[in-house]
């Protein structure tokens, strides 16, 4: 299994019954994949639609239907359209049970930096200031380094995305949370060791007694 | 309401004028509207829209055209010419969250002085702008946005300019039609009056100011 | 002609092509009686209607289309429904052109009082300050006296609807403006004259040189 | 989203529980909701909508049943005993501007802290409100409005709760199912999934809890 399957393998066990779930671009993306069987989750395109389906077969494409990136997808059958500030009252309003989203950084009280690198990328937030304000649950779905590096800091040295502190962060080391205000380690990968995500994280870590290994 | 041509109803944008624009990554563009400009050599616009799109598609083409001084949207990433012009500083950019940007636009055609919204708080999103507390909790106060066109595509247009539009290309076209002095439509279809039922009207014709004939 | 007739005439004369209004419940719902012959009008109901049409013949009422007072109502082809922060946003967004509305009070100023008379009259101001607020153009359909009183006072002793200055009073005895931020006389009701009119007045009055009567 | 009975959905909100109901002059109020509150003897309640409409329709069939001990709202000039009450210290009422009520009803369920008009500047409802200028003009800061539970009268509802509105009892609707912890729906007809176009819901039915099942 890859790592981005690992994630997206991982992130699909937190979905509910009867969830509204918005996932963003990458691995994310991945995590309709993955929907439990017989589990029935709404998932919202920010751009106007709750019920989205899968990519429409060769030549089925409806250019009036797309997800975020303008993608063409298919729609479920109970879907809804509606307009942007429709769309942005669901997520700032508190009534998207959870988000996924991609990071550059997560800090070790929990908050989140993945919209910009400062005169390198400027893509601009789109909607993730809202979604990470206003979403019930925050996932962070992410590598847990890059070029060797944690993402997992003391501090994020990048702009953050909301002062709002997210919910849990999977890697393809780790499930980490913050709900004592504090990164806290709460599973490890299969075949990685707590004392291999502790030195592979800068944030400090908060070990309990027992970490599982994640049942994938 | 008028029908217009689409070169005369382009004619009527001055260059330097403020637009906004509906669609999101190119879905729900008035795109005739968006090549007439260009045909035409429109410079120096501010244009307030979610995104620039991509090169080749909607906004992207004013971008590639270099008729666009000043961007207003709230995601830039999928179109590296902005990003080059930008950080050249040959286009001024900025950046908006999305769900504050539409409810900017709303503000500017609901009559509204701005609206109070957590998000940004604690980010550099809230620099130079003022917070206020409501029952404990802090907000920025973001301020309506308006402009001098709303460039709006839609569906379905009757004969009087009620307008329909269909999935995903809703988006921001409904709220700008509301947030501009002159508002010009492009229909994908034009249908008589009577065919959209009123409840399906998604913006009513007396928003509109100009719909596009069809040739 | 009675009273509220001319009123509701006069007042006709300001509608203008393709103009969207707003009518208060009383005279002001007569000047659609009034519409000049070949002039296309959009009557906004704030209930969530532009389109709305004349009473409907027995047995064709929609329990579901009604006008604010819960009445029913037609639609014209081209109706179109919404819901009620869409019909403020029309209104207090500078979309309704013109509204109509009764008055209890109006200053020499400009200003209208039009919802309670506190202590006895408690109906609430509904969409009225809004539209006093919103509208491009109000216009005060009311009798001159009451009570052997005149309305038209030098200072509202009642709650104001709004700051917002009115554009135009029409009464059975005369047509009023504020153009210069005073009150001033711009016609009289047929057979009605100037000192008449001075006389049944208790605001102070700016009367122009030539004070034309009313063309109904 | 769960269906329910009537009897048991009423059974959910206890004495004193806040509810916003949907309807303008009892068009578009979920009736049956209403006649099952007066039969259960629900006492205390706080009501927020347009108007308490009149005797014998609508909210005003709480008034008559004295269910109701505070009110907000934008007019009652049609229910004498709403005013009765209310000069009688029986009940306690607020009275918003319309364009007012339904912004604050809508920013309780976007997530705004408050939204800036200009309607009540100058007159006594600015009375113990915040005054925010914005661009040289003056606007009142009005805060957020939710309720305990919000009752809905729609047209349409499919089996999943997406919901239609009819004509002139859309009104408040769709804007109350946003702002309350609970909503409760009662449509006049069921429908397959699929019959109504996404195009067509004006209320996701992901907002809803409890769709009220047919007997």
């Amino acid at each position: 299994m890859d790592a981005q399957e690992l994630i997206a393998r991982r992130i699909a066990q937190e979905l509910r019954e009867g969830m509204l779930v918005n996932l963003g671009i990458g691995i994310p993306t991945l995590v309709a994949n993955y929907l439990p069987a017989g589990l029935h989750v709404y998932f919202q395109s920010e751009n106007g639609l709750i019920g989205t389906g899968s990519v429409p077969d060769p030549g089925m494409a409806q250019p009036r239907l797309t997800d975020a990136g303008g993608k063409p997808v298919s729609a479920l059958p109970g879907a809804c359209a509606f307009d942007s500030a429709m769309s942005f009252a669901l997520i700032r309003g508190g009534h998207l049970d959870m988000t996924v989203l991609g990071g550059l950084q997560v800090d070790q009280q929990g908050r989140l930096a993945n919209w910009t690198i400062p005169g390198k990328m400027v893509p601009g937030m789109g909607g993730a200031m809202d979604l990470v304000t206003g979403a019930r649950r925050v996932i962070v779905a992410m590598q847990h380094n890059a070029k060797g590096k944690s993402k997992i800091v003391r501090e994020c040295s990048l702009p953050l995305t909301s002062a709002r502190i997210v919910d849990l962060v999977v890697t393809d080391l780790a499930v980490i949370d913050f709900a004592n205000g504090r990164a806290r380690l709460l599973e490890t990968a299969p075949g990685v060791s707590v004392a291999e995500v502790v030195t592979a994280t800068e944030a400090e870590l908060e070990i309990p007694a027992d970490v599982p290994e994640m049942q994938l | 309401m008028q029908t217009i041509s689409l070169a005369d109803a382009v004619a009527l944008i001055p260059d330097g004028a403020s637009l906004m624009i509906g669609g999101f990554m190119a879905v729900g563009t008035p795109e005739p509207i968006i090549n007439e400009l260009v045909r035409q050599g429109r410079k120096n616009l501010t244009v307030i829209a979610n995104d620039s799109a991509a090169p080749g598609r909607g906004i992207g083409k004013l971008i590639t055209a270099r008729a666009v001084s000043r961007l207003i949207a709230s995601h830039i990433g999928l179109n590296p010419e902005t990003q080059q012009q930008m950080l050249a500083g040959e286009l001024e950019c900025e950046l908006v969250p999305q769900g504050t940007l539409i409810e900017r636009i709303r503000a500017g055609g609901a009559g509204l002085g701005g609206v109070l919204t957590p998000t940004g708080i604690g980010t550099s999103v809230e620099e130079g702008k003022r917070k206020i507390e409501v029952n404990g909790r802090e907000y920025l106060l973001e301020t309506p946005l308006r402009a001098d066109f709303a460039l709006v595509g839609a569906f379905l247009s009757d004969y009087l300019g009620n307008l329909q539009y269909a999935l995903t290309a809703r988006n921001y076209n409904p709220i700008v039609a509301m947030a501009a002095d002159t508002v010009i439509v492009n229909a994908e279809s034009i249908v008589p009056t009577g065919v959209i039922s009123p409840d399906h009207v998604m913006t009513p014709g007396v928003l509109v100011d100009y719909l596009i004939a069809h040739e």
